[in-house]
C-alpha cells in the first residue's frame, strides 16, 4: 500500500463510520503505525482545506470525522433529507452545565444547585445521549450519578472535556475532589 | 406579566416554562441585576417584596415550577424575619460569637448558579456554532451491507433488554392513569376544529397569533392541549424558527 | 457563486443528505439550473476518480450519493468488527425492548408506548443491525413496519424470537388501544 492508497483507505474509513474514527482504530485496520496515521491524517485534512471543498476533516470526541464547511450551513438548512436539531432549551443547558462540570453527580445535588427539580431536564438529556447513568453514589438510598457521554463532546464539537471554558473557580473534577476529601 | 413560553423538544414531549426564567434563583439573579444591587448585600426586604409580587403576578401552568418559586418565597421571608429581628448578641465565654448573616447561604447558591449561567451561556455558543457543522447522518451503504456487525450493542445483556421492558411498563401506569383527565368537558375537540379551520385560511400561523387572542388560563390551556393532540395526531407540526424561536404551526400536509 | 464554490456547496450536499439528492433539489436549493448542476456533478465525480480518492459519487435511484470504493471494502468490514464501546443508550434499549415484543410494529406506535420520539433511537438500531424494515402497514399513509434481524437473535444469543422470556404486556396493548381509537 503506497502513501496515496492508504489515504484513500482512511478516507473511506472515516467517511463510512457514523463514529469519529481514532488514530488507534484505523491503526488496527491498516495494520499501519500510528504515527503514520498522524501524518496521513495531517496531509488529508490539509488536501480537503486547500482545495476549497464542501466537507473537512474534523477531530471530533477524540476520534476524526467529516463535517462540511460552516459557511455552507445556509444551504444545508434548505436539504430536507437532514434532521433539524432542536436547540435545548436553558433549563437542559443550565442542568448539562453543572453535570459537565461536576460529574459524576446525583439528580438532587443537581437540583441544589439550580434550585428547581430537574427530573424533565435529566429524561431530555439521556434520551438526547448527552448524558448517562454512571453508576451509584454511597450513602442511603445509592442514588444515581449522572456524567456526559461521548456524545456530549460531540454535539457540542469538543474533543474531549478539558476543552470546557475555565469559568471563575468553577473547573472539572473540583468537586470530585472535595468530595474525596469530605468522604 | 411573564408569557408562558411553550417549547417542544426533540423526543416531541412538551415543556410548559416561564419565558426567561429557567428556575427561582434566575429570577432573583434578574431582579438583582435590575435593580443593581451588590449581590454581597441584598436589601432583603426589597428584594423579597418583589419576589412575591412576581409570584402574585404568575399564572402557573406549570405547578412544578410553581412549588420550587414558593419554596423559594419561603426561604426570603425566613431571611426576611431573621434580619428584622434584633441580632442576639451572642456572648459566651469563648469571645462573642459572630452571628453568620442570614443571607450569606443564599448569596453561596446565586454565586453558584451565577457560574451554571455563564456556563450555560457559553455552551449555548458552542451549540450554535457546532449546529453549523453537518455530519453524514447514517444512511445506507450499498457496499457496507453484507457485514452484519459482530458487536452492535457494546455490553448490553438480554437481562438488561427484559429490564428495559419491564421499566417501561411501569413508567405507563401512572400515565394510563392521567390519561383523558385534563379539561375534558371544556371541549378541546372544538379547539381543535378551530386550529383546523385557521389553518384552511393560511398554510401557516404563528403561535402567538393563535394564542395571543386568549384571555383565561383555562383556555390557553385547552387551546394548548388542542394543538398537542392534534400534533399526536399528525394532523398538524410545528416548527421553531433557530433564529427567533417563534413557533410556526402548519398543516401537516405541508411538511414533506 | 464560482465554479469551485458550486462545486462545494453540492459536495457538501449530496455528503450531508441520508437519501440520495436529485438534480432538482440541488438546482432548486442553489438556484441555478439543472443543466449546470450536471456539469459541476460531472466536474465533481470526475475528480474524484482522477485523484484515487477512498469515496466516490454515484448516481442511485435518481439522485446522487456518496459512497466508498469497492475495492476497500475489505478495510470497511474490519471497521465493523473494531469494537467501538458504544453502548446502546437506554433510549434505544427501550425502543429495541418494544420493536422485539411487538413487532410489526410502526414509528408512530413506538412513540405512542414510550411517549417520545424515537427517530434517532431507530435510525441507531437500524444502523447496528439490530432492527430493519419488514414492509408497510396497510391504511393512511402506509407507515413502515419494523422488526428485529437475524443478527438481534445472534447478539442475544437466542435461537427464536419464541425463546423471549414472556412479560406481561396488557399495559402496552391498552396504549396502543387508546391510540388506535383516537386516529
Amino acid at each position: 500500500m503506497n502513501w496515496r492508497e492508504a489515504k484513500a483507505v482512511l478516507e473511506a474509513l472515516i467517511f463510512a463510520s457514523s463514529e469519529p474514527v481514532t488514530v488507534k482504530e484505523m491503526s488496527m485496520i491498516t495494520v499501519l503505525n500510528e504515527e503514520t496515521i498522524a501524518s496521513l491524517l495531517a496531509d488529508l485534512a490539509q488536501e480537503y482545506n486547500d482545495q476549497q471543498r464542501g466537507i473537512q476533516i474534523k477531530e471530533i470526541a477524540g476520534g476524526y470525522q467529516f463535517v462540511t464547511k460552516p459557511e455552507l450551513a445556509v444551504y444545508l438548512e434548505k436539504l430536507k433529507k437532514v434532521p433539524r436539531q432542536v436547540p435545548l432549551s436553558q433549563a437542559a443547558l443550565e442542568t448539562l452545565a453543572i453535570i459537565a462540570y461536576k460529574q459524576p453527580i446525583t439528580r438532587a445535588e443537581i437540583e441544589t444547585i439550580r434550585g428547581v427539580r430537574v427530573d424533565s431536564s435529566l429524561s431530555t438529556l439521556l434520551e438526547r445521549g448527552l448524558i448517562e447513568e454512571t453508576g451509584r453514589k454511597e450513602g442511603p438510598g445509592r442514588p444515581i450519578l449522572y456524567g456526559t457521554t461521548k456524545g456530549f463532546l460531540k454535539y457540542f464539537g469538543l474533543n474531549s472535556l478539558d476543552e470546557l471554558p475555565i469559568v471563575d473557580d468553577w473547573i472539572i473534577n473540583q468537586q470530585i475532589q472535595i468530595d474525596l476529601t469530605a468522604d | 406579566m411573564p408569557k408562558i413560553k411553550t417549547e417542544i423538544n426533540e423526543q416531541g414531549t412538551y415543556q410548559v416554562t416561564l419565558e426567561v426564567f429557567s428556575g427561582p434563583l434566575d429570577l432573583l439573579l434578574h431582579l438583582i441585576k435590575r435593580a443593581e444591587i451588590d449581590i454581597y448585600n441584598i436589601p432583603i426586604v426589597e428584594i423579597t417584596d418583589q419576589f412575591l409580587a412576581y409570584l402574585h403576578n404568575m399564572e402557573f401552568l406549570d405547578l412544578q415550577v410553581a412549588a420550587d418559586f414558593l419554596l423559594m418565597a419561603a426561604t426570603l421571608m425566613q431571611i426576611k424575619a431573621r434580619m428584622l429581628l434584633p441580632r442576639p448578641v451572642v456572648e459566651t465565654e469563648e469571645e462573642t460569637m459572630e452571628e453568620e448573616d442570614p443571607r450569606m447561604e443564599l448569596v453561596e447558591r446565586l454565586l453558584e448558579y451565577k457560574r451554571v449561567k455563564e456556563v450555560a451561556a457559553q455552551l449555548q455558543d458552542r451549540e450554535r456554532q457546532s449546529s453549523q457543522f453537518f455530519t453524514r447522518t447514517g444512511g445506507s451503504f450499498p457496499d457496507l451491507e453484507v457485514a452484519a456487525a459482530a458487536e452492535p450493542v457494546g455490553q448490553v445483556t438480554l437481562w438488561d433488554l427484559i429490564q428495559a421492558f419491564s421499566a417501561l411498563l411501569e413508567s405507563l401506569v401512572p400515565r394510563l392513569e392521567l390519561e383523558g383527565m385534563p379539561e375534558e368537558q371544556y371541549s378541546i375537540q372544538d379547539k381543535m376544529e378551530e386550529i383546523i379551520q385557521h389553518l384552511a385560511r393560511a398554510p401557516r400561523v404563528m403561535f402567538s397569533a393563535l394564542f395571543g387572542g386568549l384571555t383565561s388560563k383555562k383556555a390557553v390551556v385547552t387551546s394548548f392541549l388542542a394543538l398537542l393532540e392534534l400534533i399526536r395526531m399528525r394532523k398538524i407540526y410545528v416548527e421553531q424558527d433557530r433564529t427567533f424561536g417563534e413557533i410556526v404551526i402548519a398543516r401537516w400536509e405541508e411538511k414533506t
